[in-house]
């Protein structure tokens, strides 16, 4: 499998393929095995090229496989090909493994959608563009694949096209996706120029045999870092992840939680050699992703609407990976990637089967008491939120811990203090949700159904069991599977050193305080969302100000957009037809006004054009006759 | 018949030329015959044309060589952008079928523009090339007018004709005084001259800078450089379909053409390159800048082509022949693709071009939303496209030859047109209450020149080698043969 | 004729400029386009002044050619403006600004 | 050198006049004066087929067709108040034409362009014929592409508008 591994990246398109083709003539439960059937397939694949890279001896466990030449102009030398190491293995098991559960559970989710089969078009769609993410073998491909991903979220956020909402949703998650690749797109530029070539194995090795000027190296991992911040959902171009919860909740889960928000620490991993390089840029890695983290942990603990809820939770948790790569330390931060992808896709598949079955209600303030109608979900949702909270004994608890007591280890004291607090504040905004979609009595209108179907609650099943159990992989000073499994990937070039935390290491300390803080959250939670004993948002400008997300949006609608209308009004244009909205959208409107201030040369008179010919023909004479 | 040195006929170099030209003729003796409702048949024998030339473009492949006292030459430059501009007249024969009434004329004047294109590109003369952009232009501007009863198109077919006789008067003194001051028409007598010390009298010199400030104004028309390209959008608008399409692509790859042999080589590039740069600097963004607010769908790939002309120019100016080549072969497909599709979908291949009326075909017809949507993803440059690659290309051109001013600035106008294109992709994937626009069936002329369109723009786009082994090895040996 | 050619050269470039100024003070498109027959003439005196100075034939032949085209161009242009204009009242260029931003 | 003065001043005066005249038709005769002095000033410079063929085919043919038209769609008058007006055209156009003179005229004053010694009947019909039909015979052949797409074009454009 490990020689062709293109079958697995394959598989996907062949589903998208047939759906898109045959989808007339499919069933429904033909388009279902179609669907479900290429990514299980894809997954066993990877199983089984896992386990072949595990029998190779680690120095040679990156396989690469040529499958075509793309450009070959002169000196311009760029092939595609795949690069199978720990790294994309890693995700890709995610990829597949998770992918695969939520393939099963949008079967149930969707089943009554009119657009059944386009939806298993778009989410086949997604697994390949997002194994062409992980799997490329250099920069120009991962920005195809990057693009893929954001083009098929777009799709799926927007997929029920009535609501304005969606439609809105996905445009702002196109577009700030796109400021994200364009700075992929100007890194993989001054890679190219710096190194002439953009195929990883090449970069890396000159990185460091003929290195570029350190300016240069800064611009290019900042450049990275605007493409991970954007795609990752973290500060400050986070705001469409909220707005991304129009899409249908599985979307949700494996898209918005599971893997593409973490295409970010994956292209931060994939570059160790080069954030190696240049301090300065991991630096800037560490701290978007500490502050994210924080801010994000706020945020979550004022959302009523029970997916922006988990959005916040998942930017922050992102923030954790981000922070951990930024500081180098890979193998904790993907650790918690995998982990999270676990208790986060189950959250969000808990919340479906709420939502399935009180008929789309997605208000906390509308819920409660569900504890007895949805058995299994609040198991699932129980154990989700142990893990996320970082209790003892559940996954989520080893790889915060794996990742905070590594960032005690190396003097990193304030974002350790970051981590922590964040820490403190998930406890109490999970079980804040928790106690108020599951204990007290219900407060909703219309009546709840019962649990959801079998082929939504398998599913679900499977990843509570994983959320619990997951963590195990790295059981502090004993092993570390996941550590032992990446370190070949960290071992080819030089920054990797230090990729792997040592596992008899363990921080007693850290471990410690943030056990007790996220004990302390549940028990602040408890006692304000369950016993009712506090009043809840004593400080009205505190919980506004957290509800609407620290004003982001309404930030950059007066710091772009605004002032783009203004020097757009100077052009002399009409500023009054802007309807102002928030976020970047409004940055491209005010790009919009200055292309209206240029109107008047197209007026459609004749002599005018004439006119505006024969100037330029003697500003051309002009400068011909006087200054050439 | 012994045919003395003087004459240096060699008629087998224009052959492709002749060939699609005489093919017109017959085509217009063939009209005679036909009723008015027949004339569409008359796509046949034209089509025929088009391939009897490319068999004879293909048969010159490989020489280089001049005729007629160096009025034409043969070389793999010429010949590429022969088989760019047959391909153009083929896809543009097969959606002229689209056409609600075809005038008899209809298909000799196309073949005959073409006749113009393919001299552009072979033009080593001024006077061929001056006569080679009117061909093309007289051509057009009676393909432009030749849609009955239709106002736009008449109000388009007046303001390109004044406007585009305005401006050859501009090429025409340009090269009147490029002649006064190097005593040459021919390019390789130009670069003989200019090589010679021709200019050591100060008023020849005077005279080159006016004639190359004039020269570059007509062909800047031509090309749709700002400020020359104020006609754009209304011609590109008001013009049938199918013509437009033709325009968009052929006029400025043949503009480019000329331009490009009358430069290179012939005048120092410091002559030219700094007034090129600003042009292409001002196209980009003006460009840009305005294809945002366009809600016509033939007047956004108005601005498109605009945009389009600053790249060429980008990288004209970079020396990146292989990336213009290239670009333009992508361009090619993406922007003929799109054309058709609106030419499909419209009532009559005149009106229907409004963005609103777009709206929900994805859902509608979704393998035609879904091409439309695929190629002006091209135009937005997306990987893996063909639009995307051919802009890689010369932005690394750009880059590599110094500009990087201008790479920042193309980057810059790729990123603000992007919105301008994105907004087609969004209408097309919004739903809409009324169903408008999906005519039953497809027009099939219209609809194969679709997916001819998006299969370029993904053999382009993944596997750009195909194209650029035949096109590297067309500009290798481009060169200003001399005259024998 | 021992003239100074120069002054061939400033009454060609003069008659150009009155010939661009007409066709953009000018809204009559038969006018308009008078004024850049003019323009096309201007041009012509301009060939044959450098002609004569080089006694070469190519600026003779140019002429030839676009006198040529220009009664190519003049019968394109006046079919075109006889469709456009066969139903309105005034002939007006102004009043052709359908196709505008 | 009297005479070019005299006949420069009438090309200009004309010139202008075909300009400045309201009236489609005068605007027409203008031109046509102009064109006739053209041919004059052609002869003076050598071409004398060249000067002959501008009568027979400017003032000629060309004119009377524009005469033709003008009186066709009765457009003898412009009236100046139709239509809407565009601000500042006048003044703009005036301006952008004695621009575009003034800097072709620069650095063209002060060259002195003295005539070589001519080749024997240089202009004449024969002279011209020899080249158009040897040096210059491919520009010449295409000619008559472009006179055939313009007259088969033209005559189905308006036979096809009725």
């Amino acid at each position: 499998m490990l020689q062709h591994s293109w079958v697995i990246l394959l598989l996907p398109l062949v589903g998208t393929a047939v759906i898109s083709i045959l989808g007339r003539y499919l069933s429904k439960l033909a388009t279902s095995l179609v669907a479900c059937g290429v990514v299980g397939l894809a997954f066993l694949g990877t199983v089984a090229a896992a386990v072949q890279l595990e029998g190779l001896p680690p120095r040679l466990q990156a396989v690469q496989e040529v499958l075509f030449r793309w450009i070959v102009s002169g000196p311009l030398h760029i092939s595609f090909g795949l690069l199978v190491d720990p790294i994309s293995l890693l995700f890709m098991l995610v990829i597949t493994g998770v992918g695969f559960l939520i393939h099963v559970y949008s079967v149930g989710y969707m089943g009554e959608d009119k657009n059944f089969r386009l939806y298993f078009a778009y989410l086949n769609l997604f697994i390949f563009t997002m194994l062409l993410l992980v799997m490329a073998n250099n920069f120009l491909w991962l920005l195809v694949g990057w693009g893929g991903v954001g083009l098929a979220s777009y799709l799926l956020i927007g997929f029920w096209y009535e609501r304005p909402s969606a439609v809105a949703a996905a445009i702002k998650a196109f577009v700030m996706n796109v400021i994200g690749d364009v700075g992929i797109f100007l890194a993989i530029f001054l890679i190219y120029l710096s190194f002439h070539s953009v195929s990883y194995n090449r970069v890396f090795h000159l990185a460091y045999t003929h290195p570029a000027a350190a300016g240069v190296m800064t611009a290019i991992t900042l450049l990275l870092l605007l493409g991970a911040v954007a795609k990752s959902a973290q500060l400050p171009l986070h705001t469409w992840l909220f707005d991304a919860m129009e899409g249908p909740t599985p979307v949700s889960a494996l898209i918005h939680a599971a893997t593409m928000v973490t295409a970010g620490v994956y292209l931060v991993a994939r570059c160790y050699p080069l954030y190696h390089l240049s301090p300065t840029g991991a630096t800037a890695v560490a701290v978007v992703g500490g502050a994210s983290a924080l801010l994000a942990a706020t945020i979550g603990t004022a959302q009523t609407d029970i997916k922006r809820a988990l959005a916040a939770s998942t930017m922050s948790q992102i923030g954790y990976m981000i922070m951990a790569v930024g500081l180098g330390m890979y193998a904790a931060g993907l650790f918690h990637f995998l982990t999270h992808a676990f208790f986060k896709a189950l959250l969000f598949m808990a919340a479906g089967n709420i939502i399935h079955a009180l008929g789309g209600e997605q208000d906390l303030r509308k819920m409660g008491g569900l504890a007895k109608r949805l058995p299994v979900t609040y198991w699932s949702f129980l154990a989700g939120t142990l893990a996320i909270s970082g209790i003892p004994g559940f996954s989520g608890f080893f790889s915060k811990d794996e990742l905070l007591g590594q960032t005690l280890n190396r003097g990193h004291v304030v974002l350790w203090a970051v981590g922590v607090a964040a820490a403190f504040l998930t406890a109490f905004y999970m079980f804040r949700m928790f106690f108020l979609a599951f204990s007290g009595s219900y407060r909703g209108e219309v009546h709840p159904h019962g649990e959801a179907p079998r082929v939504m609650l398998v599913p679900t099943v499977i990843l509570a069991v994983l959320a619990v159990v997951g963590g195990y992989l790295v059981l502090p000073g004993v092993w570390d599977l996941i550590g032992n499994f990446l370190a070949p990937a960290f071992s080819h070039w030089h920054g990797g050193a230090g990729a792997v935390g040592n596992p008899h290491h363990v921080n007693w300390l850290s471990m410690g305080i943030s056990v007790l803080l996220a004990l302390a959250g549940f028990g602040v939670a408890y006692q304000v969302y369950h016993r009712r004993a506090w009043q809840p948002a004593p400080w009205p400008f505190l919980s506004q100000l957290l509800y609407r997300k620290y004003y982001f949006d309404e930030l950059y609608d007066a710091v772009f957009v605004r002032p783009a209308v203004r020097l757009g009004a100077v052009f002399g244009a009409v500023a009054d037809r802007l309807v102002i909205d928030g976020g970047v959208m409004g940055l491209a409107r005010g790009v919009r006004t200055l292309g209206n201030g240029l109107v008047f040369l197209q007026s459609g008179y004749v002599r005018r054009y004439a006119l505006t010919i024969a100037l330029g023909a003697a500003a051309i004479l002009a400068y011909y006759v006087f200054w050439a | 018949m012994h045919i003395p040195a003087v004459y240096d006929v060699n008629l087998s170099i224009v052959s492709p030329e002749l060939a699609l030209g005489l093919v017109g003729v017959l085509v217009l003796i063939l009209d005679l015959f036909l009723r008015d409702e027949e004339a569409r048949w008359l796509v046949v024998p034209s089509i025929a044309g088009v391939v009897l030339s490319g068999v004879y473009a293909a048969g010159l492949w490989g020489q280089a060589a001049t005729a007629f006292h160096g009025a034409v030459v043969v070389d793999p430059f010429s010949l590429g952008f022969d088989f760019l501009f047959l391909t153009v007249i083929l896809l543009t024969l097969l959606l002229s079928l689209r056409l609600p009434k075809l005038s008899s004329g209809h298909f000799a004047l196309l073949l005959w523009a073409g006749t113009g294109m393919m001299l552009l590109a072979a033009a080593s003369s001024l006077m061929t090339l001056f006569l080679g952009v009117e061909l093309l232009s007289i051509s057009l501007y009676l393909l432009v007018a030749l849609a009955p009863g239709n106002a736009a198109a008449g109000e388009a077919a007046l303001k390109y004709f004044i406007l585009g006789a305005f401006a050859t008067g501009f090429l025409l003194l340009g090269i009147a005084f490029l002649y006064g001051s190097t005593g040459a028409v021919t390019l390789f007598g130009i670069q003989k001259a200019l090589s010679g010390g021709a200019l050591n009298l100060p008023h020849a010199f005077t005279f080159l800078k006016v004639g190359l400030a004039l020269f570059l104004v007509g062909l800047g028309f031509k090309l749709a450089l700002v400020p020359f390209q104020v006609w754009v959008p209304d011609v590109y608008q008001g013009a049938p379909t199918p013509i437009t399409a033709f325009m968009s692509v052929g006029t400025k790859a043949a503009a480019f053409a000329a331009l490009l042999r009358s430069l290179y080589g012939i005048i120092p590039p410091g002559g030219w390159i700094p007034a090129l740069t600003v042009l292409a600097v001002a196209t980009l963004l003006v460009g840009s800048l305005l294809i945002l607010r366009q809600t016509n769908l033939k007047r956004l790939l108005a601005y498109s082509g605009i945009v389009n002309a600053g790249y060429l120019l980008v990288a004209l100016v970079s020396f990146g022949l292989v990336p213009a080549a290239y670009y333009l072969a992508a361009y090619t497909f993406m922007n003929l693709g799109a054309f058709a599709g609106i030419a499909a979908l419209s009532k009559d291949a005149e009106e229907g071009a409004e963005l609103p009326a777009y709206r929900g075909l994805a859902y509608r017809r979704p393998w035609l939303g879904a091409s439309l949507a695929f190629l002006f993803l091209s135009l937005a440059s997306i990987p893996p496209t063909g639009g995307f690659t051919g802009k890689f290309l010369i932005l690394l051109s750009a880059v590599a030859s110094n500009h990087a001013y201008l790479a920042v600035i193309l980057v810059a106008a790729t990123a603000i047109s992007l919105f301008a294109y994105l907004r087609v992709v969004v209408a097309l994937f919004t739903p809409a209450e009324e169903a408008g626009l999906a005519p039953r069936p497809l027009p099939a002329g219209a609809v194969v020149v679709v997916g001819i369109g998006v299969l370029g723009v993904l053999a382009t786009g993944i596997l750009p080698h195909l194209f650029l082994i035949p096109i590297s090895s067309m500009t290798h040996l481009f060169t200003i043969s001399p005259v024998p | 004729m021992n003239t100074n050619l120069t002054y061939y050269l400033v009454l060609g470039i003069c008659l150009f400029a009155v010939g661009t100024a007409g066709v953009l003070v000018r809204k009559n498109p038969l006018v308009m386009f008078m004024s850049v027959e003019l323009m096309w003439n201007a041009v012509n005196l301009i060939f044959l002044a450098f002609s004569r100075y080089l006694a070469d034939a190519a600026g003779q032949v140019f002429v030839f050619l676009v006198i040529t085209v220009a009664a190519a161009e003049v019968a394109t242009g006046l079919g075109i403006i006889v469709v456009v204009f066969r139903r309105r009242r005034s002939l007006d260029a102004d009043r052709l600004s359908a196709l505008k931003e | 050198m009297i005479l070019f003065g005299i006949l420069a001043l009438l090309a200009l005066v004309f010139a202008v006049f075909m300009v400045a005249t309201r009236n489609a038709v005068h605007s027409a005769l203008f031109l046509i004066g102009n064109f006739v002095i053209l041919a004059i000033l052609y002869i003076t410079l050598g071409a004398e087929f060249l000067g002959l063929a501008q009568i027979l085919v400017y003032a000629g043919a060309v004119m009377v067709l524009f005469l033709f038209v003008i009186a066709y769609l009765s457009a003898g008058t412009e009236a100046s108040e139709t239509g809407p007006a565009l601000a500042w055209q006048l003044p703009l156009g005036i301006a952008a034409g004695v621009l575009s003179l003034g800097l072709l005229l620069w650095g063209t004053l002060g060259a002195v362009l003295t005539p070589t010694a001519a080749p024997p009947h240089f202009g004449s019909l024969a002279f011209l014929g020899r080249a158009l039909f040897t040096t210059y015979l491919f520009p010449f052949e295409i000619t008559a592409f472009l006179l055939l797409a313009a007259l088969v074009g033209v005559v189905v454009l308006v036979r096809d508008e009725r």
